[in-house]
């Protein structure tokens, strides 16, 4: 089963550069290795900083080298986090994170496994995402945040929309483990042009 | 005599005829060339000692390491000048690697803070 | 009134009211940004005619802590009485990305920026 | 045909954390990335460093844990300042690094493509680092970089060895073999369908035919923490 949200696509042409990130999810206390999101992100942008390189004489490039920095940290960080979030804890199914550079965009992706329960409420916030307007979503997300104090999910992805001006969309598929159950994958594309 | 970059700089101080070492060397293995020029154009100065203070070397790598142990094995052939070496015990590669030095120059006297 | 973490500081002068924000801020959902918010709530109940808010070090801010600070933007929109100015740095990229929500959540919310 | 040298740990169980970073074949010159290898190197240290449990009220085991986050970081940054140098860049195979974390120890394993013309100078090297003795082998290598005015003394693998009290182990393996040995018992075990099987199977001829003189080396470092 396949299912498709948003703006996702499959490579068509094959990228100038990419790295892949895969890691397990489980062991350690998530409090704990929560720190590896912003280090892994960081690394990420920074890594890509060097297909950028920086003409002194051309002020122009710092700036885009330093935004294109700050957007893949903010961006990879936030898949990160939802991808903690999300993932199926009884699994230990690895998540991964992927940056595929092209001529005019680059594209990160997370994915991860995905437990039933989370599964709908996931689908509940791409749904908000693709139907309500993002001013008024980040209102309302705001404002039931101070209801439900400060316990909102969403915002990441809004953010990475509206003030990133990415495109995003969303790749479910299950498959076949080892065990004898089946697993739901999530994959979440953010194209971003540079 | 100096050599200053973001990531590390080596700068000689004449009077004490040492030279302070400082920052993470991971140079590409030609890189270094220009450092070797530096240490042979010391050496050849002809000192009696030379003081190598890697005290706030952080980082090297093993093309790092080569240069340092080409550096030191001509010295140790040479014969005519000392050679000491400040190292810190808080910096892992140093408590690791600088042990080896000793194999190419046997009189040369490694200091610890 | 601060709080001082080893990524972070969050420190509030009396004196001129400001709170100076500093360092990398991504912290785990809501409820870990919880005691900071407490805090700028603090602040706001002392009733001080302007609250200045200086974000030009604070180099990163994960989106539930841009969640926290828009709820306490939007809890200032409310009460009426008390102004907002946020200091934001052009050099800090994401810093330009919220300004134009947070005004949504408080129309009369000021700007500076280096 | 595979072939193992040394140390190499072909069986491994399951490790209770892994990363793993794999990079894409690259058309940028070495030398603009080469910053890339340390900062992987680093990442990779940081990495596993939140992975430890701390404790602030016992120094003694903070301090061994920067010593292996140093180590690590010296001998990934090693493995791949060598995997970029000796890769084929027209190998269609990304090179890999992974790491393992175990109770009682780690493993990094680093993948990169070599074309067959240097596969046997290679092995002749590593043939000489396992049977020379440690300090015999450093004194030559520099001896013999000194004469020759060189600086890649192939010192890297020797330190991780030596000075780390690393064990090292190789692994050659031709691309034919690529991806799972046993193509059908694979594909029968793990369900998949008869249609993805022959996808694969003729991507891998494709492949074959395309590169036939390539060669998957895999170096495996293990490290006692």
């Amino acid at each position: 089963m396949k299912q498709i949200f948003g703006e996702y696509a499959e490579e068509t042409v094959k990228s100038k550069e990419f790295l892949k990130i895969g890691f397990t999810p489980n062991s350690t206390q998530l409090q704990q290795r929560w720190r590896n999101n912003g280090l892994s992100a960081d690394f990420l942008a920074d890594y890509l900083t060097t297909f950028f390189p920086i003409d002194d004489n051309e002020p122009s490039t710092l700036q885009r080298a330093t935004e294109l920095k700050g957007a893949v940290s903010y961006i990879a960080n936030e898949l990160l986090e939802n991808s903690m979030k999300f993932h199926n804890p009884n699994d230990d199914y690895p998540i991964t994170l992927e940056v595929k550079l092209y001529n005019e965009h680059l594209v990160l992706c997370v994915t991860n496994s995905i437990s039933p329960a989370n599964l709908l409420k996931f689908q509940s916030i791409i749904h908000d995402l693709e139907h309500i307007e993002p001013q008024e979503l980040y209102v309302r997300q705001i404002k039931q945040a101070s209801k439900n104090d400060g316990n909102s999910s969403g915002l990441g992805l809004l953010t990475i929309i509206d003030d990133y001006e990415a495109k995003i969309g969303w790749k479910f598929e299950t498959i076949q483990t080892q065990k004898p159950t089946e697993q739901t994958l999530v994959t979440t594309m953010v194209q971003l042009s540079i | 005599m100096d050599i200053i970059t973001e990531d590390y700089s080596i700068k000689y101080d004449t009077e004490t005829s040492t030279i302070h070492w400082q920052g993470i060397m991971r140079l590409n293995g030609k890189e270094y060339n220009p450092i070797a020029e530096l240490l042979n154009e010391i050496a050849a100065l002809e000192p009696s000692q030379i003081t190598l203070n890697l005290q706030k070397l952080e980082g090297l790598n093993s093309s790092g390491i080569t240069m340092l142990g080409k550096f030191i094995f001509k010295l140790a052939k040479k014969k005519t000048i000392g050679l000491l070496i400040q190292c810190s015990k808080k910096i892992t590669w140093q408590q690791k690697s600088v042990k080896n030095f000793q194999r190419l120059m046997p009189k040369l006297q490694i200091e610890w803070d | 009134m601060k709080i001082i973490d080893k990524e972070y500081s969050v420190i509030y002068d009396q004196a001129t009211n400001t709170v100076y924000w500093s360092g990398i801020m991504r912290l785990n959902g809501g409820q870990a940004y919880e005691p900071i918010l407490q805090l700028l709530n603090k602040i706001a109940a002392l009733e001080p005619a302007k609250i200045t808010m200086n974000l030009r070090d604070l180099k990163a801010l994960n989106s539930s802590g841009i969640s926290m600070l828009g709820r306490f933007i939007f809890s200032i929109d409310r009460k009426k009485n008390i102004q907002l100015l946020l200091l934001g740095a052009k050099a800090v990229p994401w810093q330009q990305k919220w300004a134009k929500n947070f005004q949504r959540l408080m129309p009369a919310l000021q700007f500076e920026w280096v | 045909m595979v072939k193992i040298f040394g140390e190499f740990n072909d069986k491994e169980l399951k490790s209770r954390e892994f990363i793993k970073l794999i990079f894409s074949p690259s058309s940028v010159p070495l030398q603009q990335r080469w910053r890339n290898n340390s900062l992987s190197a680093d990442f990779l240290a940081d990495y596993l460093m939140t992975l430890f449990h701390q404790d602030e009220n016992d120094p003694k085991r903070l301090e061994k844990q920067i010593e292996i986050k140093d180590t690590i970081s010296y001998i990934a940054n090693e493995l791949l300042e060598n995997a970029m140098k000796f890769n084929d860049d027209s190998s269609p195979y990304p090179i890999s690094i992974q790491l393992h974390l175990y109770d009682d120890r780690l493993s990094l394993c680093i993948s990169n493509s070599i074309p067959a013309a240097k596969v046997a100078q290679f092995q002749s090297f590593i043939n000489k680092l396992l049977s020379t003795e440690p300090q015999d082998f450093y004194i030559q290598q520099i001896e013999t970089a000194e004469k020759d005015g060189s600086i890649s003394s192939g010192l890297g693998l020797l330190t991780i060895i030596d000075d780390y009290g690393a064990k090292l182990g190789w692994k050659f393996e031709n691309l034919q073999l690529l991806n799972e040995p046993n193509y059908p018992l694979y594909y029968i075990k793990n369900q998949m369908k008869w249609l993805n099987f022959w996808f694969r199977v003729r991507k891998w001829f494709v492949a074959r035919s395309k590169n036939p003189n390539i060669t998957i080396v895999t170096t495996m470092v293990q490290l006692a923490i």
